[in-house]
């Protein structure tokens, strides 16, 4: 009876298995590709330290930034039923489309120092963006948050608007509402899209390279590094991919165990 | 219960195409809002906790102005407390600490917040669960912990949206005295809405009915069983109610808008033919019958079956085919069972005269 | 060339003697120009120096929407041309040239042995877009040969052009002949005849008034600047 | 009052404006800066119809792969309660974090000529993958189907177990509940994991350009032309994104409104 | 309904820590399986669709093993129709694909499906609203159109999971009886769970109560109605139940297992001291007082009222303290309010023995 049934499902099985196949054997082709005599020889490099380093540094910092601004966006977004809401989801929708390279020229004439807003900020405070640390964390806040606020946008729109109601005749104003109850309720959501949001900041190359240059130590992040590498030593390049494989699947896998489900 | 008026609205909503239009004037203690699905309790409700904005009226509680011509405290500025038929305790904070939410969003220190959150829980019986989680306790424990989480800001005013209805009938019994006597002790105004009798019944001083959103009839309970003035109020107290004309002549008859009559046994003082009287009939005083029967009973109709409800040994019967109005028969399970009563089933139905309680419209 | 992150660049700030030079530098300057920042860093105690390497285009794009940098270094003379005219502090000097070089894989699967074979049939040969400095270099390559061959690819960069061939998809690339000796042994060059070759220049130029800027362009046109460049395959001009 | 409760949801609403403001700002600044005098000249060009055509056609054929191989692997693994199953969920994921580039370099070493499997392919089919409009569209697939996978698994894994409990007893064997229920109601879930994953493939650069190179009308998609036209025309460059923007809004404007919420 | 066994099923599944094992053995015709919540009636419905795996038995029908030792048919190979309290219609199809969606997936060309669908439609009275939406119709029409998607593939077993529970009360009784209607013209074997005495009572030939995964008592509805042998099958058809020991001498007393008795009128023929009995007490034959009465009544006891539920005009108030048992009263609303019954009221009980009826345990 077991194999009618398997034979049954073979339709399912079968496209599934090609499509997991797909993904899965080009990540093991570069296991076994990967020159694993002399891993620890490539992952000693300075670069690879401090590309990682500066990787960590800058998704954190994109992180609580994205946190910061994407999560009262999420909030009101699923909130407000004025017409125009549909429009600021678009608009918020269209990073994702951009090639990131052109995503980074849209930021230096943004916050370049003839940008439109980077001449002020040069001006009045002195402050220069491009090729700074600060640079590729806007690159990446800025390619990352997209995934953020719609996956959050999508679970808070889920939450029953008699908790906010509730709050509110407890004394609760929209802030404290937000913080104490919002967020908390939502934070398997929350988790899902700081995944997202997480891995597409630590894959960041395009808008980063433009934005920010590639200054190691400085602004050359893993995937720069990766980049660099791969001209004059391929095989760093891919032992340096590998640790990233390997410290965003344990990211992702302790986050999903945890809060998705 | 001080004779004083604590609580003095007039809620004028309008929801799309729905609006309420509802003024109560309350003392202290317990007024129950009943009304049909939709008929506009919830929106009252919301609208005395400001979740709603009032098209016109005023919302004044213990003297204080809440809503006005220019004024709309929003809800957290309102001392109000408020429970639904779910608990909606939030899912990520312990039974104390759900409790103590409000009196910390008030701005009252952690402590004491806590402490105080220990007293109220106490009070509903569930000091012992404080350190739990709401899905780690039963339904009706989590709507008592709503319930001190609501008083545990000493509002003035407590609105209470189907408090019991989401539980289960022994859940709800429980419930409902523990509510009854942490009602008794509460000083200011509650609204309590209900479509359960039992509740209005033992909980309530006053009841008011809406229907459609207008206040339809208002009283205390002993006024309302008696003389119930719209088929609603009547199916809540469980009679049936006959609008009719009184015709000349003797015996005293009602004729019923839809063509047919009532004989009844006597009118009220003073009525002349011609008057629009209400009746009632207690459904145990229907009698069923599969043929006419030769009986005292003056009214007798021949009848269908559109439902049948049975609790323990006793079955109401809705019969349809009096123009204008559904009849309920109470009669026990046996009878359901020797006269055949099913739905479709054609039946006659007798009531005597001296069974039907007429009174002015 | 390394500072903590988070330090902001430029040596331009007036009153204070600059602390550090930007450059900004194609991406085949890479090794020489570390060699060349370390000497000018031994020689400017206290001073030092910040490179980024990428794409000309790309150093382009970010001076004239006013990235901070000091000195510009791009490949091929072409390049400058949208370098606006007030973002320059100097005019451009020619440090260097490079030429074209075919590369092909370790084991040479194709059997390449000079330009001939370029159109041979079921070559695979990939080169540079045509917008980029090395890709109109060999298009100025093809023209003067009057070939047209079959090209399976243009590659943005010849970074991308030079991983064709060391991953033995391509048969062969074409190439500057500096890459072929900083790819090391993953590919094998095949020279162009002098004749036939095309010679791409290096133009170096201040974007700032930093004194450093011009100290640093010097180093880079010192003797010991261009024996670096030359052991890494360039030629000086 | 109406100001007593503005000011009480600044909090909320300021870092939400200058998360939108964030986002979008650099639009703006890629509209202002735009060579509107010019816009048809550069528009006209038939770099520009002929990468705009390819991406339309590869993202067609990305979507209808992703469709075909990611819709039962999306259900599988909804169903699924074998304890490898977080495995597989997790190993979908990490595409999305890998740098592009890379991928692109996993995509040769599996599918190119010296591949894992590509030489088999080459030796006894004659077929090569590497600069081929096909390997574009695998490149596109490696990148976005993750995104769909994700997405639509977490609405099947919503979808009540007794709808196909009452297909089975109706007849329906798991092939025909999956074609005839499961997808259909799950659509709204479908269509925006198909806007996350259109969105990736048509901005899809890094795998592109390394896996199958860029040649103008068989693997130059519009990222590919707009990085191009970058080096030499930004102008040009710039109007290229434009329409790419202009495409994608207005395609996920009309999902968006149809089908999501 | 012939006699000869058309159904033969003997279910023993393990789910987690639970196990059911369960025997049916029935001709054609309407057998309802009642029991309380979680007892397993679910699984053994689902265990007979095929949707859970035996651990042991067997499930035959119509001569045809569909479960057995070796084999285990997929729900899909079996002649089985389920519905379920949720009516569960495919949003996305209309009533009339919904119903001809199990023919077209047991292979039935389109146009013969929806010709069927349309038949199956107007036998539950949908002709009209085939082209609708599920979400375009009522809860009960959704039921309806569920009952016909389940016997358009002509079950020989047709699976009935609470299918009136999701309804209100007065959609329940008339789908209630559309659903006597259709099945008074089904052929094959129907098992109907119930947790309502009334579906069991007008739908049902055969009860079978399950308790924790067991059968406890089986019978014709007549059979149950007047020996229900377990306090769960008393609670359905509306009986106090209790269960005693004889006790020697006159008046013939049962003593209880709490240390009570309780005095009867007549005991069963051969009935001698030590043998255990059952005993059934009509709640309106329990009469309630707020002082002990000087009256008739031979058992009189003094109970705390643990619970009120209201119906009608009558209240069944559930009192506490005759040990090992709770005794059910039945009262008007009157009696409620005249004594004071509310929870925690302290009150006397009285039944006379000739209101108990006695027979084995
Ligand atoms: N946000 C809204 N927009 C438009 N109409 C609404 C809205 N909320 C409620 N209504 C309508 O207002 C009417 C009254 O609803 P309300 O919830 O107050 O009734 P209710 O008396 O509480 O009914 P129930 O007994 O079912 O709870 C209904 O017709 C409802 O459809
Ligand atoms: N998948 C499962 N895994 C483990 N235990 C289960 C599972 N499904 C049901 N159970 C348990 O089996 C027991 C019987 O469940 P079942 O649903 O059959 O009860 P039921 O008689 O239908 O109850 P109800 O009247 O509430 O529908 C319950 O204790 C339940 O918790
Ligand atoms: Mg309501
Ligand atoms: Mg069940």
């Amino acid at each position: 009876m077991t194999t009618r049934r398997a034979v049954a499902r073979l339709p399912l099985v079968a496209p599934a298995s090609v499509g997991v196949a797909f993904v899965v054997l080009p990540l093991l082709a570069l296991l076994i590709r990967a020159d694993w005599a002399h891993l620890g020889t490539h992952l000693s490099s300075p670069v690879v330290g401090q590309s990682l380093r500066l990787s960590a540094l800058t998704t954190s910092l994109t992180m609580v930034a994205v946190w910061g601004l994407g999560t009262p966006l999420a909030w009101l977004l699923a909130r407000s039923e004025h017409p125009l809401t549909a429009w600021g989801r678009a608009l918020i929708t269209v990073p994702l489309v951009l090639p990131p390279v052109v995503g980074g020229v849209a930021l230096l004439m943004t916050w370049g120092r003839r940008g439109v807003l980077g001449g002020w900020l040069e001006s009045t405070l002195g402050v220069t963006l491009p090729f700074t640390t600060a640079a590729v964390v806007m690159a990446e806040i800025f390619v990352a948050m997209p995934f953020y606020v719609i996956s959050v946008e999508g679970s808070m729109r889920g939450l029953d608007r008699r908790f906010d109601e509730i709050a509110a005749t407890l004394g609760a104003g929209p802030v404290r509402t937000f913080r104490t109850v919002v967020v908390p309720m939502v934070l398997p959501g929350i988790a899902a899209g700081s995944a997202l949001a997480w891995a597409r900041a630590l894959g960041e190359f395009g808008a980063t390279i433009t934005f920010a240059g590639s200054f190691p130590g400085r602004t050359q992040t893993a995937p720069l590094g990766v980049y660099a590498a791969l001209e004059r030593d391929p095989q760093a390049a891919i032992a340096l991919s590998l640790v990233m494989l390997l410290v965003s699947v344990v990211v992702l896998g302790a986050l999903r165990s945890r809060w998705l489900r | 219960m001080s004779a004083e008026v604590f609580l003095d609205a007039r809620v004028e909503v309008v929801l799309g195409g729905f609006r309420a239009d509802v003024a109560l004037a309350r003392g202290r203690g317990v007024t129950a809002l009943l009304g049909p699905n939709g008929s506009g309790k919830t929106t009252v409700l919301k609208a005395l906790a400001g979740l709603h904005t009032l098209t016109s009226g005023h919302v004044r509680v213990a003297g204080r102005a809440w809503a006005g011509d220019v004024r709309h405290l929003p809800p957290e500025e309102r001392a109000v407390g408020m429970v639904l038929a779910d608990p909606l305790l939030f899912p990520h904070l312990s039974l104390l600490d759900n409790v103590a939410f409000g009196p910390r969003s008030r701005g009252m220190p952690r402590a004491s917040a806590r402490a105080r959150a220990a007293e109220e829980l106490g009070r509903v019986g569930l000091a012992d669960l404080a350190g739990r989680r709401p899905s780690e306790v039963s339904q009706g424990q989590a709507q008592r912990a709503a319930l001190a989480r609501a008083l545990a800001t000493d509002p003035e005013l407590l609105l209470l949206d189907e408090p019991l209805s989401a539980l289960d009938p022994q859940t709800r019994s429980a419930t409902r005295a523990d509510l009854a006597h942490r009602l008794r002790e509460f000083p200011g105004a509650t609204v309590l809405v209900t479509h359960d009798p039992l509740d209005a019944l033992t909980l309530a001083d006053q009841l008011v009915f809406v229907e459609d959103g207008r206040v339809v009839q208002a009283g205390t309970p002993t006024e309302i069983i008696a003389r119930p003035r719209s088929r609603y109020v009547a199916g809540v107290v469980g009679l049936n109610l006959v609008h009719g004309t009184l015709a000349p002549g003797t015996p005293a008859t009602l004729a019923l808008p839809g063509g047919g009559e009532l004989v009844v046994a006597e009118v009220p003082a003073g009525a002349g033919a011609g008057d629009e009287l209400l009746a009632t009939i207690n459904p145990a005083a229907v009698t069923l019958y599969t043929a006419p029967p030769e009986a005292s009973a003056r009214n007798l109709w021949q009848l269908d079956v559109a439902a049948v409800t049975v609790t323990g040994q006793r079955a109401r019967v809705r019969l349809h085919g009096i123009p204008g109005t559904d009849l309920v028969a109470e009669v026990t399970l046996g009878a359901v069972a020797q006269l055949g009563v099913s739905p479709g089933a054609r039946l006659w139905a007798g009531v005597k005269a001296t069974e039907v309680a007429v009174y002015p419209a | 060339a390394s500072s903590s992150p988070g330090t902001p660049a430029g040596g331009t700030s007036p009153g204070e003697a600059p602390r550090t030079v930007t450059v900004l530098a194609a991406a085949s300057l890479t090794d020489v120009f570390e060699l060349i920042a370390a000497d000018f860093e031994a020689d400017h105690p206290g001073v030092t120096v910040e490179q980024s390497f990428s794409a000309s285009s790309t150093i382009v794009q970010q001076v004239n929407e006013g990235a901070p940098a000091d000195v510009v270094a791009l490949a091929g003379q072409s390049s400058l041309e949208p370098l606006e005219q007030d973002r320059r502090a100097t005019e451009p000097v020619v440090f260097t040239t490079n030429t074209l070089e075919l590369a092909v894989p370790a084991d040479n699967p194709a059997g390449v042995g000079g330009l001939d074979d370029l159109t041979a049939d079921g070559i695979r040969l990939v080169v540079c877009q045509p917008e980029v400095p090395c890709g109109a270099a060999t298009q100025t390559l093809f023209q003067q040969l009057g070939i047209s061959p079959q090209v399976a690819s243009f590659e943005p960069d010849v970074r991308a052009t030079l991983s064709k061939v060391a991953l033995g998809e391509a048969d062969v690339g074409v190439v500057y002949r500096t890459d072929v000796a900083a790819a090391g042994d993953r590919v094998v060059g095949v020279q162009i005849p002098p004749a036939d070759n095309v010679v791409s220049s290096y133009p170096i130029l201040a974007v700032s008034d930093s004194p450093l800027a011009q100290q640093f362009i010097d180093e880079v046109m010192s003797g010991r600047g261009q024996q670096h460049l030359a052991g890494a395959g360039f030629v000086a001009p």
